[in-house]
């Protein structure tokens, strides 16, 4: 029998420290049994729990997409017992993974549409991992336009800076990137909530497109009407929720929202779902 | 009893209608023998709802922390004292209440009408200072003085100290009582023998933290076995943490604990948890005088320095 | 709470009187060695099913 | 099915003699209540008991359970790797279980044994355990098994059905370990005893009956709407006791205890009560309030699980919530509640 609560163990491979607070660093790993790597086959959208030997486990979002090889990714934010201690951990160092938990993104009903990606501050990091699956040159011909809008507060909050640069570059890809404010004279992008420039900049709602938004719930409940203004329909609308886990294997019994647990039944759900189920997340 | 339930009824029929409050709490009849739920009610024709009788040991105050309404609450002694350390803790304001004092005679101890019978009990009921309890088979008559609370036996403060109204005549407190006789016992032990009565005392705990809960002092936020940074007590069933969570709890009430009994009567194992309680009740007494909630005018000892405090322990 | 009298010591002592900080630490110790280690408030490892 | 008598002469005779193929577990007096517990060697069950104070459910799923053991220390090979405790999977029995708390096991199983994952210390534990149940011949006036899918001589849940008739046991096979069992304590004096009349004469004498059958013609949201819930809600303490007293709530957390350089990642029970259960790291708490907590608990129960498995509710009718809530909050009366409610307009929104 699997044991579904035995972390694969792995090494911090490199540690990079995204935003200008420091609260963000990611995180890259490389498995130390190899044949562990192809048993967490995963999906864009999914997650893992991260484990630290005698602290605990946090489930987090993948950032690396399934289309890169040899490490996987995540993003942490300092937030608990946890993250903190992870933040503190060296390059060499070894903890645990375990995962893949959770359903993708629906890659399935996603092929052959217009993807509209709407994220904000460090929620960008399973929309990361789609952004790269789909621009690989494998999969890019499988998806029509694909439309990025993202934001966080600063410039220097914005995770994945490179990144973002070089898709701004590619024309196979729309970029809009957007700060709430910012006193860089040399800012080249957007000023703005990312509702007002969902609002500008997303293309209108047809059956073919799909909008998929991660962020903090302010702006999600701001983003909401300018999607209905724009015509979106509720099942067109993909949302990622977050809750607190132990688990990760819908057995723990605290994330449930409804009938259905977030860990295993989620973390993807469409609008028209949620608005059958309680609003405990 | 019924005449309390009818003032009872009486008295928050006429607070309701005059608006002088948003909601009274108080009990309802339980759907178990010698269970009673509290309550709120808000519209002056459900106030047949309330009950009154031997069966209300649970303290109100509890359900009064940080509440914004209008509130009249009913009140025995005991939750009269702690309606005055919520004042005092700022957990509620005076203007916020009117009182429904309860002159109390005592609660009746389930635990211990569960314990003589080996038989389901199907309904408990009173008449003239007798208990009568049924069974399945067979009717027995107690004298309800034998039947107390512990804590209700050992009651000093029966009556309300505090109230804006009052549901009966004020009844005569107890005289003479001796509340220490076991905590004496047990303050001559050797330590080890303290640590095995502890051991053996909290055994049976299963973490579920009910006495906390049911106490109207643990109010805390975050309480310290919920703290994970940093962590102060396990969460696992061993047997330190356990007895860590019970002894820090207690110190955590020094000096503000009345007695009322809502730890004992809620735990489902049956701990008598009042032994730590009522140590620190009595150090409390004999070193300061203190008896909590008695007034609205003093700081409780632990918050105060006065130049007389006792300091022998100090070399 | 089954704790030994003499392992818990409370004293006034001002940054001025280095002597009898010196006699307090040294009862404080001899007191608490006289006792032996603590064995009541140890958790060794968790006692688990 | 085969019924066998046993002879209460017989009885400890043959428990001693299949002790050295099973641990034995039964129902043991401490203090003021009955309580499941391992038996020593030689040591008899009490069954002089209605129902056991707490449920047999930590026999299968203690309340605290090592799950790993690990080394922090960067000298040894394996630092930093969580390795799985060893377990004692010798075959078990629990005898005088009743047939609630062991039928309680099966509405457990779905969430630990599923098409996708299966919990490896639960499954182990359950599948070495042979479930020796005790006929409960005078139900408690709390109990309501008979509305909750189960009965006072019920026995899906269980291998053995045990029934105290006097100066025998009649004990019915009902499953391959159950006979196993039997077999080992070297129990075979088969007998064609009827039970029957004694299960019925068991179930007239259950007082409480509580309506389920509309739970699931309502949506999710009408009944988490509810206009009833803040008063359900008031009285409750948000104490953990009826979760863990109760042999159908499985919620657990999982924790890591270090000591120097060595520990173990753990696993307790939790509870829904709690606010801490689902307290985000934000500090946001998405069932912030007692009465999101309360609610959570019921529908969990009583709509959820119903929606989710579609066979019943998650609850066994052992009434031991009902016994030991502090003040008094009886799922049988907020199950009516759900049961028959009516949405009206006005009632709140979310």
């Amino acid at each position: 029998m699997q044991n579904p609560y035995l972390p694969y163990p792995v090494r911090i491979d490199s540690i990079i420290t995204e935003t200008e607070d420091r609260n963000l660093k990611t995180f890259r790993f490389v498995f130390l049994n190899p044949d562990d790597e192809k048993k967490f086959a995963y999906q864009s959208g999914q997650f893992a729990e991260l484990s630290v030997t005698g602290k605990g486990e946090i489930p987090i979002g993948i950032a690396s997409s399934p289309t890169e090889k040899g490490f996987v990714t995540f993003t942490v934010n300092k937030v608990g017992l946890v993250s903190s201690y992870l933040h503190s951990m060296k390059v060499g160092d070894i903890m645990g993974i375990r995962g893949p938990m959770g359903h993708p993104y629906p890659w399935d009903v996603l092929k052959g549409k217009n993807v509209v990606i709407i994220g904000g501050g460090f929620a960008f990091t399973t929309l990361r991992s789609s952004i790269i699956y789909m621009l690989h040159p494998e999969n890019r011909s499988k998806f029509k336009d694909i439309h990025v809008i993202y934001g966080a507060r600063t410039p220097g909050m914005l995770l994945y800076k490179n990144e973002l640069a070089a898709w701004e570059k590619r024309d196979d890809i729309r970029m809009n990137i957007t700060v709430d404010g910012t006193k860089d004279p040399d800012w080249k992008y957007n000023v703005g909530f990312v509702p007002t420039i969902t609002e500008k900049k997303a293309p209108n709602a047809d059956k073919d497109t799909y909008s998929i938004i991660c962020g903090p719930p302010i702006m999600i409940k701001f983003t909401q009407p300018v999607l209905d203004k724009l015509g979106y329909a509720h099942d067109h609308i993909i949302m990622s929720l977050e809750n607190r886990m132990k688990c990760g294997i819908g057995m723990c019994g605290r994330c449930n929202v409804g009938k259905d647990f977030v860990c295993k039944d989620g973390p993807v759900f469409t609008l028209s779902q949620l608005e059958t189920m309680p609003q405990e997340y | 009893m019924s005449n309390y339930t009818d003032k009872i009824r009486e008295i928050s029929e006429r607070l309701l209608k005059e608006g002088r409050v948003d909601m009274v709490i108080g009990f309802k009849q339980g759907t178990m023998p010698m269970m009673n739920e509290p309550c709120f009610v808000k519209k002056p024709e459900d106030v047949s709802k309330l009950v009154w009788d031997s069966h209300c040991g649970i303290n109100l105050a509890n359900y009064l922390t940080d509440r914004k309404e209008k509130i009249g609450v009913i009140a025995k002694g005991c939750d009269s004292r702690n309606i005055v350390t919520h004042i005092i803790e700022n957990k509620i304001k005076r203007e916020q209440l009117v009182i429904i004092g309860v002159p109390c005679k005592g609660m009746i101890d389930r635990r211990k009408i569960a314990s003589m019978s080996d038989a389901e009990i199907l309904s408990v009921a009173e008449q003239n200072g007798k208990v009568i309890v049924k069974t399945k088979d067979a009717e027995k008559r107690y004298e309800r003085t034998d039947l107390l609370q512990k804590n209700c036996a050992l009651c000093v403060h029966r009556n309300p100290v505090i109230y804006d109204e009052l549901a009966a005549d004020l009844v005569e407190e107890q005289k003479n009582v001796d509340r220490y006789a076991d905590i004496r016992e047990i303050e001559a032990m050797p330590p080890d023998e303290k640590w095995h009565l502890f051991d053996d005392l909290f055994s049976a705990c299963i973490r579920c933290y009910a006495c906390r809960n049911a106490c109207p002092l643990c109010y805390c936020p975050t309480c310290f076995v919920d703290e994970s940074r940093p962590q102060w007590v396990g969460k696992s069933t061993d047997p330190i943490d356990t007895k860590t969570f019970h002894f820090l709890r207690a110190y955590h009430c020094a000096g503000r604990c009345t007695d009322c009994g809502a730890c004992e009567r809620a735990c489902p194992v049956g701990i008598n948890m009042r032994l730590l309680t009522r140590k620190l009740e009595k150090d409390c007494f004999e070193s300061f005088g203190w008896e909590a909630g008695l007034s609205l005018d003093q700081r409780p000892p632990l918050d105060v320095y006065k130049t007389n405090d006792p300091e022998d322990f100090i070399k | 709470m089954g704790i030994e009298p003499d392992r818990l010591h409370f004293s006034w002592i001002s940054s001025a009187e280095s002597t009898k900080f010196v006699e307090v630490v040294t009862g404080v110790t001899e007191a608490v060695r006289a006792l032996g280690p603590h064995q009541k408030f140890v958790k060794t490892n968790v006692k688990v099913a | 099915m085969k019924v066998i008598k046993i002879d209460k002469k017989d009885w400890a005779g043959g428990l001693d003699k299949a002790s050295s193929g099973y641990r034995f577990f039964g129902p043991v007096e401490d203090k003021e209540c009955h309580n499941f517990k391992e038996l020593d060697k030689g040591e008899l069950p009490d069954f002089n008991f209605s129902n056991t104070r707490l449920s047999a459910k930590s026999v299968v799923f203690p309340q605290t359970e090592a799950m790993f053991e690990y080394s922090l220390d960067e000298n040894e090979a394996d630092h930093h790797l969580m390795k799985e405790c060893r377990k004692n999977d010798a075959p078990r029995a629990v005898l005088g279980i009743r047939p609630c708390d062991a039928s309680a096991f099966l509405l457990v199983k779905r969430n630990f044994d599923n098409p996708e994952y299966r919990d490896p210390w639960w499954v182990k534990a359950y599948e070495s355990t042979t479930f020796a149940g005790l006929a409960c011949n005078n139900p408690c006036a709390s109990c309501f098994c008979t509305s909750a899918g189960c009965g006072p001589f019920d026995e899906k849940g269980l291998d053995v059905l045990l029934v105290d008739a006097g100066d025998h046991f009649l004990a019915k096979v009902v499953t391959e370990k159950g006979r196993k069992m039997l077999a080992a304590a070297g129990w075979n004096a088969e007998t064609d005893a009827d039970i029957e009349a004694l299960k019925k004469d068991a179930e007239s004498k259950i007082s409480s009956f509580v309506p389920t059958d509309k739970l699931k013609d309502k949506t999710t949201m009408e009944l988490y709407n509810a206009a009833f819930w803040e008063e359900a809600a008031f009285a409750c303490l948000n104490c953990g006791t009826c979760t863990y007293s109760c042999p159908t709530c499985w919620c657990f957390d999982i924790q890591d205890e270090s000591k120097g350089k060595s520990g173990i990642r753990m696993r307790n029970w939790d509870s829904c009560m709690y606010p801490l259960f689902t307290l985000h790291g934000s500090g946001h708490n998405p069932r912030g309030t007692k009465i999101h907590r309360v609610r959570q608990r019921f529908m969990h129960k009583l709509k959820y699980y119903v929606d989710k498995y579609g066979d019943g509710i998650q609850c066994v009718g052992c009434g031991r919530c009902i016994r030991l809530c502090p003040v008094n909050i009886d799922i049988r009366k907020i199950c009516e509640k759900m049961n028959s409610y009516e949405p009206k307009a006005g009632d709140c929104n979310r």
